[in-house]
């Protein structure tokens, strides 16, 4: 039973699905909220839903963590290490356009009291 | 040369005025009241050109019936009046039928100017509507003159009088131009029903009001050479030419007494109306001429 | 700065002081692209005119005090005309065109009376026949595969027939644009009447004429009449091209006469006049002709003089009396009598009477168009010159005689001397034109062969010679000026003394005295009567400007419609990127 | 110097700020120029070198990474550098003019824009790429939102928010590119792109067009784009319309090049160039704000570029780039100008144009409209009709037509605008304008006069770009480590 999920196919199933039902709670969040905190929050779940992808995917049942220790000796039998230093990356851009966006939303509210990214069109035709 | 063309200014003084006498005549006559001689005009000239000017209105006035005149002379000469004689053949060889088209509305030109500067405003009246009938009345005109001059391939009158002597009078070979330039005539002529803008009875006085003396008398007589030279071409566009003088005051007698009986059967039309009625049914005539010659002849 | 400006505009004769071939420059600018200036015998005559033109303009505008930046523009739309007229390949053409459109445009700006919508006229009009003249450069080099003159014009045989018609259409509108044929003149009576007023002349006078040299320059050198003849057929003795052309020709001539008579502005009357001129020129232009040629040719170089002549006349009235209506002028004939005969010439000119040059061209193109038996077409334009008499009456009439219309009128003085010199200069010129018609086909000649047309025969300088007759200019008119002079003689002798010095009131006026308060001069408003007539009433009130504002209005429309979709709102925006993505996707996989 | 200084001498001024922002502004400023020059300067020095150009970091490419310089790069980086300069120049003007501005604020963005434009279009490996993306992305927000007012920050929230979606599509593209081939080097991604399965594919495409094509301004993505433009300030808006567009455009055509996609794509792009042009000008007549009417004038000549660019001829493509530079140079021009008479009005409304009086400015800008307009002698000129030689070398008619047809519409705003300038009977008040704008805008406008009527000083760099852009030989074997 339990070897079943040990086998490369299910976790790699497994994150599939899972990853898509986060991308898609991200979806709707960005499709039908306005708040500009929860628009922000929506689109990191998504970006959330990315990394899991991408990481899961790359990870193979037997592999081990590409660290220099005493698990590994020799650069074989490792887990591909680019997605791993792709998405660290990518998740401290991604904290750092949140920060910024978040930020920008403080100061918008303080100045108008509104968070509504719908209704934030005074530019405009 | 120069007496020649002394002579022919005196002989269209001389027939010019007869004309004229005659027209008022028959006028007379067929409207059933007393009639004037007809050497009345011929009074009437020489006093004037011994009566002192009652106005003047500085020098272009006085210029005004000056342009006329050359214009009349200038016409006059440039038309061949004798068709086989040499009478003043190195002169009517240099003028053709453009450049008679254009010396005919010199005289109107030189009167308008002259009207213009008198500063009576029912003068300017009357020029302008002369200016405006001018648009309907040189239409069939020229239709009439392009017609032959295309027929002719040629725009010398003197070709065309030769040409009629090997192929027949233009009026029987081409009578639709010869209706369309007679109806121009009439109004070229001043008669009715395209005489408004003399119109001594609507327009008070008419563009002539403010002239008197020896520049009426001139305009009177530039009038009559230019009436001449008028019938002259007709004779030599239509009828071709004349050998003799007697024939020359045949023909032109014809087509004069042609023209005043059309005017005076008519009544008087309005400008606009003149001008629209020019331009539809002679038009009309003018160009199936016309068609006639480019595409037939 | 005048006088700098003056001596500036001598500058170029150095260059051109052959008819043909003393210039020859090129000037790399890409790889790909070479500007070359050649001089041919057509754009030497076009150079010419512009370059005369200029300068005595600029010996007008001397008594104006007119900034370093307005001379400065004046004389690169100089260069750029040279340019336009000496390039010997479209890339130099084109470049002259358009600093040509945009100096102007500077110029015309500078204009007290302009205003937005004027010039917003003038430049979309300019830009349209601009692009319209590239449009065609560029088809062209897709076959070419050169910009030069004499590369199109060798490849043009070879291409297939639709893009050859392409291309004459293309190149025609840009050219009739600039030339103002009916249906594209929207923007030249706005402009010509708003320009700064010597400014007006170079406009009508030389700007004008660039389309005509274009239309030359395609239809005689790089298409060729013989190219054309063979691609359209020939009809009666011309071309069936020829005879469209005509038609386009004649009736702009007609429509624009008939408008200038019932304008109430001196300069749109001059407009109007300019469109028309315009138009015979168009009008012949096709005929494929020597006669056709040399008709067009010759009314190019009358339409320019007195185009200055009467423009730089009016000028000075505007400038001298602050008026430029005929409703406010009148009677300045014994107050500025120079300025007078000055315009009296002029428009003897226009009015294309013997014996000055006005006549000698149109008689050139009535032969051409006997020659090539275009009878309706002929007929058409003895029908506009005989309305232009109107005009030409009226501008004249409206202006000097009569009775002046308000005080300030009355104590005029005669106009600044600068502007009398280029009258006097063009006034002679008009007569000399109309005395030595011979001399000019001299001047032709070399064009006609450069067109590879027969040449056209001339007796001596005086006479022209045409195939239905010959035109005696100098004949014409020394019997002119000695029977003038003549009847002058005759009735100064005969004595007769006349009541000098009468006021102007002392008219015959039914019986009535005319007071100051009495409106004496209402003949300015001739033309109204024209209404009456059923044929001219419909042209009248018929305009192409409704279909031009509404033009601007479905833009405007269109515009608003786009701008409503930039509303502002970033979530839609979103959802549509969104969208927009699914959309493709599913486009893309299947 | 190692290409790799390109980007870290922006990123090592951008943390320096503050301490020279202790040292006082003069530094500051100074500092800026100073870095700014450099970076110029040595642009300038790379285009007597041969190209390509490569400096490796730590391991070798196809495996470590890498920054190449080549014909196309080249031209941009020219841009670019020339355009931070004369920028840091300006902002000179701009913070005398505006005292108590937090300066040190806008150089680390500033410097950082910089140094992500460049990085971008020097990377030679997708997620490099993806990185130096974002960190343009981040600073173009700040930039946009830097007046801390209402309109900045909604537009910062805007751009922001919209960089978010683009970025997801491409950290999503660049995913399925790694997962399919395995590496991010754009040597291998182009050597092995057409081994991928079809369907995944178009996706990656996709994901791309969609990613780039939202940050470049492409018309169903491009809502947004002029709410940024009207909520930031002039200078910035200058940086965005010639550096930050280019920069996506130059990504965007750079992997479409690389990835060697067929006609289909091609047509796919032009007509959608061709829709942005249209509406943008069209939106453009409706404008009473003169940076969104500006605005959608960038749209609509990004509209063209992406018309031309995508036609795989090289003389369109050579014309195209040449319209590029020119336009970048007329836009900065233009939008520097404006600055000034939005800080001397207090206002951005149409209406500027008419009342301010000053020779100088009056004729600056119109030499930028005519140059836009693509009037000659102005460069702008050249490179309309190099892009119109190219269509019709292509005998495509159509795309001349439009072109011509919808550039008269620009012309009607154009000319509102200049006529705007030259009318007399508005009230007008003089405006200061200051030595530094002087010297920045006179060279602009020189520049503009100078490539229009002697192209050959930038046609030799378009023809190298244009060659390494379509024939990316040279690239992919210094990308893949070949050459080395």
């Amino acid at each position: 039973m339990l070897e079943f999920f040990n086998s490369t196919q299910t976790i790699h199933t497994i994150i599939i699905i899972g990853s898509m039902c986060l991308f898609f709670i991200g979806f709707y969040g960005i499709a039908t909220q306005k708040n500009l905190v929860k628009v922000l929050v929506s689109f990191d779940i998504m970006e959330s839903a990315l990394f899991l992808f991408f990481i899961g995917l790359h990870y193979q049942v037997g592999l081990v963590a590409p660290i220099v220790d005493s698990n590994l000796k020799t650069f074989t039998n490792m887990v591909d290490p680019v997605p791993q230093a792709m998405i660290l990356t990518t998740i401290v851009i991604g904290l750092a356009v949140l920060a910024l966006g978040l930020s920008f939303g403080i100061e918008y509210y303080k100045l108008t009291g509104r968070n509504d990214i719908s209704k934030m069109n005074e530019l405009r035709d | 040369m120069v007496f020649q063309i002394i002579l022919l200014i005196m002989l269209a003084y001389v027939v010019g005025f007869i004309y004229f006498g005659l027209y008022r005549n028959i006028t007379a006559r067929i409207q059933g009241r007393y009639r004037p001689t007809v050497y009345q005009s011929f009074y009437d000239s020489i006093k004037l050109f011994s009566k002192k000017q009652s106005v003047s209105y500085g020098w272009m006035f006085y210029l005004g019936p000056i342009i006329m005149a050359t214009g009349a002379v200038l016409t006059l000469i440039l038309v061949p009046v004798f068709s086989d004689s040499d009478f003043l053949r190195s002169v009517t060889s240099q003028g053709n039928l453009f450049v008679l088209l254009y010396l005919m509305v010199l005289g109107p030109l030189g009167n308008a100017l002259a009207v213009g500067t008198g500063g009576n405003p029912f003068g300017v009246m009357g020029v302008v509507r002369g200016l405006t009938r001018l648009i309907g009345l040189e239409l069939p005109f020229y239709i009439a003159v392009v017609g032959l001059i295309i027929a002719a391939n040629s725009s010398d009158i003197v070709h065309i009088i030769d040409m009629q002597k090997i192929g027949g009078l233009n009026i029987i070979n081409h009578p639709l131009l010869f209706i369309g330039a007679m109806i121009s005539m009439v109004g070229f002529f001043g008669e009715s029903p395209f005489d408004i803008p003399g119109a001594p009875q609507e327009v008070y006085s008419g563009p002539r009001t403010e002239f008197s003396g020896k520049f009426l008398a001139l305009l009177m007589s530039q009038g009559s050479l230019f009436a001449f030279a008028k019938l002259v071409l007709i004779v030599d566009l239509f009828l071709g030419g004349a050998d003799s003088l007697e024939m020359l005051v045949l023909k032109t007698f014809a087509i004069f007494v042609s023209i005043i009986f059309i005017g005076i059967v008519y009544g008087r039309y309005k400008v606009e109306q003149a001008v629209d009625f020019l331009m539809k049914l002679p038009t009309l005539i003018a160009v199936l001429g016309l068609a006639r010659v480019v595409w037939f002849g | 700065m005048n006088s700098i400006f003056l001596l500036l505009n001598l500058l170029p004769i150095l260059f051109l002081y052959q008819f043909e071939g003393a210039l020859h420059v090129s000037l790399p600018l890409t790889n790909e692209f070479t500007l070359s200036l050649i001089q041919t015998p057509l754009g030497s005559f076009f150079a010419y005119l512009s370059l005369i033109s200029f300068l005595l303009v600029t010996i007008a505008q001397k008594s104006k005090k007119l900034s370093f930046s307005y001379y400065a523009l004046q004389f690169l739309l100089s260069l750029a005309m040279l340019a336009i007229v000496l390039a010997g390949d479209f890339i130099t053409f084109f470049i002259g065109w358009e600093i040509m459109t945009w100096s102007s445009y500077f110029i015309i700006s500078k204009s007290n009376n302009m205003n937005i919508k004027s010039l917003q006229k003038y430049i979309l009009f300019s830009l349209a026949s601009a692009f319209s003249l590239i449009a065609g450069i560029v088809i062209a080099y897709s076959f070419a595969n050169s910009f030069d003159f004499v590369a199109i014009s060798n490849s043009f045989e070879s291409m297939p027939f639709n893009i050859k018609v392409a291309l004459i259409v293309l190149f025609s509108l840009s050219f009739f644009t600039k030339a103002g044929v009916i249906g594209l003149h929207y923007w030249v009576v706005d402009t010509y009447s708003k320009a700064p007023d010597l400014f007006s002349s170079i406009l009508s006078a030389v700007m004008s004429k660039m389309g005509i040299y274009g239309l030359f320059l395609i239809y005689g050198n790089i298409i060729g009449y013989h190219e054309l003849k063979i691609m359209f057929g020939t009809m009666l003795n011309g071309t069936d091209f020829g005879y469209v052309l005509a038609w386009i020709g004649v009736a702009t001539s007609i429509i624009a006469t008939f408008k200038a008579i019932t304008q109430d502005e001196v300069k749109k009357l001059l407009a109007y006049s300019s469109i028309a001129q315009l138009g015979y020129i168009v009008a012949v232009i096709g005929f494929g002709t020597s006669y056709g040629v040399a008709g067009a040719m010759y009314h190019t170089l009358i339409h320019t003089i007195i185009k200055l002549l009467l423009f730089i006349n009016v000028a000075a009235i505007v400038a001298q009396t602050g008026k430029n209506k005929f409703s406010e002028l009148g009677g300045l004939i014994y107050r500025t009598p120079v300025s007078f005969v000055m315009l009296l010439i002029g428009i003897i000119g226009l009015a294309g009477m013997p014996p000055l040059g006005g006549f000698a061209s149109k008689f050139m193109m009535y032969n051409a168009a006997i020659d090539t038996k275009f009878a309706l077409i002929l007929i058409g334009m003895l029908f506009s010159g005989a309305a232009s008499f109107l005009y030409c009456y009226k501008l004249v009439y409206g202006i000097y005689l009569g009775h002046p219309t308000s005080k300030s009128l009355e104590s005029t003085k005669e106009v600044s001397i600068h502007y009398l010199i280029p009258q006097i200069i063009l006034a002679l010129l008009l007569v000399l034109t109309g005395a030595f018609p011979g001399a000019f086909i001299k001047v032709i000649n070399p064009i006609l062969k450069e067109f590879s047309l027969s040449t056209i025969g001339y007796d001596g300088l005086g006479v022209m010679q045409s195939a239905v007759g010959n035109f005696n200019g100098f004949f014409i008119i020394s019997a002119f000026v000695v029977i003038f002079l003549l009847i002058l003689l005759l009735i100064w002798r005969i004595k007769s003394k006349a009541k000098n010095n009468l006021n102007r009131f002392d008219i015959s006026y039914c019986g009535e005295v005319p007071t100051a308060d009495t409106s004496l001069h209402y003949g300015y408003g001739f033309g109204t009567e024209l209404y009456r007539i059923k044929f001219v009433n419909a042209i009248l009130k018929r305009s192409s400007s409704h279909f031009y504002e509404s033009l601007a209005t479905q833009t405007k429309k269109t515009s608003e419609l786009f701008s409503r979709m930039y509303y502002g709102n970033i979530h839609n925006t979103m959802i549509i990127i969104l969208l927009f993505f699914s959309a493709l996707f599913f486009l893309g996989v299947n | 110097m190692s290409l790799g200084y390109y980007f870290l001498l922006p990123v090592i001024f951008s943390f320096l700020t503050p301490y020279f922002k202790k040292l006082g502004s003069f530094t500051l400023r100074g500092s800026t120029i100073l870095l700014m020059l450099i970076l110029f300067l040595q642009t300038l020095a790379y285009t007597g070198v041969t190209l390509p150009q490569i400096s490796e970091f730590s391991l070798k490419p196809p495996l470590g990474i890498a920054f190449i310089l080549d014909g196309y790069s080249l031209l941009f980086l020219l841009i670019f550098t020339f355009s931070a300069l004369i920028v840091s120049f300006y902002m000179v003007w701009f913070f005398k003019a505006n005292k108590g501005r937090d300066e040190a604020r806008f150089y680390v963005f500033f410097n950082m824009l910089i140094a992500g434009s460049i990085g971008m279009i020097l990377s030679c490996d997708i997620f490099n790429l993806y990185i130096f993306f974002e960190i343009t992305g981040i600073c173009s927000y700040a930039l946009s939102a830097y007046n801390k007012d209402k309109l900045g920050l909604e537009s910062g929230i805007k751009y922001l928010i919209i960089g978010l979606i683009a970025s997801i599509f491409i950290v999503f593209a660049i995913m399925l590119i790694y997962l399919q081939i395995g590496t991010v080097n754009l040597g291998l991604i182009a050597q092995r792109f057409g081994q991928i399965d079809p369907k995944i594919s178009v996706l990656i495409v996709l994901m791309l067009f969609i990613g780039f094509g939202t940050k470049a301004e492409l018309f169903p993505m491009n809502f947004w784009a002029p709410d940024i433009y009207q909520g930031s300030m002039a200078s910035v808006n200058g940086l965005f319309s010639s550096v930050v567009a280019k920069a996506y455009l130059f990504v965007f055509f750079h992997l479409f090049y690389l990835f060697g996609l067929n006609s289909k794509y091609m047509l796919f792009v032009m007509v959608i160039g061709a829709i942005t042009f249209l509406v943008s000008e069209f939106t453009a007549l409706n404008q009473t704000n003169i940076k969104r009417l500006f605005a959608y004038s960038t749209l609509g000549q990004l509209g063209i570029l992406f018309m031309a660019l995508s036609t795989n001829s090289s003389a369109t493509v050579s014309g195209a780039l040449f319209h590029l530079t020119s336009h970048s140079i007329s836009k900065l021009l233009i939008f520097l100008a404006l600055g000034i008479l939005i800080h001397k009005f207090k206002s951005a409304k149409i209406d500027i144009l008419g009342n301010f009086k000053s020779g100088f400015l009056t004729i600056v800008l119109a030499i930028g409209f005519l140059s836009i307009l693509g009037i000659p002698p102005f460069s702008g000129f050249v490179g309309k009709i190099l892009i119109l030689k190219g269509f019709a070398l292509t005998q495509n008619y159509a795309a001349i037509a439009f072109i011509l047809l919808v550039s008269i519409v620009e012309a009607v705003y154009f000319f509102r605008l200049t006529a705007m300038m030259l009318d007399k009977k508005r009230t007008k008040i003089s405006v200061p304008i200051g030595f530094a704008n002087y010297v920045v805008l006179s060279v602009l406008a020189v520049l503009i006069v100078l490539f229009g009527v002697y192209p050959s000083l930038l046609t030799h760099y378009t023809d190298l770009a244009t060659n390494a852009l379509l024939h990316p030989t040279n690239y992919l074997n210094y990308a893949l480590g070949v050459g080395l």
